[in-house]
């Protein structure tokens, strides 16, 4: 199981602030993640194809899609920050 | 080197930093900034901010301890605003001491260029009665890669 | 730019400067400078300061003529203490306000540089029981040659 | 009519605050007014010369040793300042 959260635009254009999903174990890091998250949830994949320069954290920190991924990971998906 | 990081709900009390970062005699310098709400102009009439708890603390922390490795500090402040807030009011508090002055202005800037290209916080602005999200600036990613391209520059 | 200069005999109010500057929503940045007499380690039982008044107060006056020549300001602070004080007590407060905080961390660093090695101030320090006048640094007199060298540079 | 003020380790070295002076016309720059200065007055002579580096100003404006004076001008001789 994989918590994805989601944050600010990204959060509003998906509706909702979490997904909690078990992809198949062909899924091992965040950019096949986010390739078999936008084939099951069409309102998640328009709303990433919105989200230009995502920025990706995994476990609290900051990741690339590069990174690989294991069960029980948090993910978190969000647009560029904005703070300060 | 004492740290303090903190993320608020409630609105920020300006001698906080200077009062915590005293200490009698060891630090020659303090460096404070302070982000506030602009109105651009009269456009905006608020700003809500919303940030990832949790991951927000880590990630400041990471960046302190960065600044601690490139300056020689005695102490760390960074306390960030959450939920809605009024133009003019604090949006953040980023203060250091250090025995000497230019550590104390580079990590202060250094800490800020960091939070703004890293830290999981975003701002919205109300802007005719009606929320938008605010985009990040290339500027701030330009800044925050100019340290770390200094950083590699001193690595043979 | 709004600007106040002031050279006091009497204990600095932390929170002054931020309180002045604040402008309600014209400025996104307020960088704060603050010194303090440094103990180090111990040696330093009490700080002396004489001035030059009228003439102080000029230069700190065209020091911030010159920062707003060169950054977009919207107000800036320069309040020094004289006379004896305490280890941990202080000295000086320099803090400026802007709408993007680069320009007020590089302007607050800047005035700072030239105080330093401009405004007619000096410092006994008391150890041991006996007053020493401080010798200037020459690292002050760089820091404040490396702007004005920074500052040509850009001249054909 | 010169006023010569003096500060810091000067002043205390001086043993004075500050001197009025008439130096002859001939005196037209601060060069000139030092050096006259050092043959007028045993103990200012000794404290210029344990002053490394003097700064100086005319009418409360930093100035150079090459700078003209005139009647009425107020200079100014002090060591290295040390504030902030």
């Amino acid at each position: 199981m994989i918590e994805v959260k989601l944050f600010a635009a990204l959060r509003e254009r998906a509706g909702r602030d979490s997904v909690t999903v078990s992809p198949p174990p062909s899924v091992t890091s965040v950019f096949q993640l986010l390739d078999w998250l936008a084939g099951q949830d069409a309102q998640l994949a328009a709303a990433l194809a919105a989200t230009p320069r995502l920025m990706i954290a995994v476990n609290e920190m900051l990741a690339s899609e590069d990174a690989s991924l294991a069960e029980g990971d948090v993910v978190a998906l969000f647009p560029p920050v904005t703070g300060g | 080197m004492k740290t303090h990081i903190a993320v608020v709900a409630s609105p920020l009390t300006p001698a906080a930093p200077w009062q915590w970062l005293h200490d009698a005699g060891l630090s020659g310098a303090q460096v404070q900034f302070c982000g506030q709400v602009r109105d651009e102009q009269g456009r905006v009439e608020a700003l809500h901010l919303e940030h990832y708890p949790g991951m927000t603390e880590q990630v400041l922390r990471a960046i302190l301890e960065q600044a601690e490795l490139k300056w020689p500090l005695n102490g760390a402040w960074v306390v960030h605003r959450v939920g809605t807030m009024a133009v003019g009011e604090d949006i953040v508090q980023v203060a250091v001491s250090a025995t000497h002055r230019h550590d104390a202005f580079q990590a202060c800037a250094f800490i800020m260029d960091l939070l703004k290209t890293r830290a999981p916080f975003w701002k919205k602005e109300l802007i005719g009665g009606r929320w938008h999200w605010v985009d990040a600036r290339e500027s701030d990613v330009e800044a925050a890669a100019a340290w770390l391209q200094a950083a590699s520059a001193h690595e043979p």
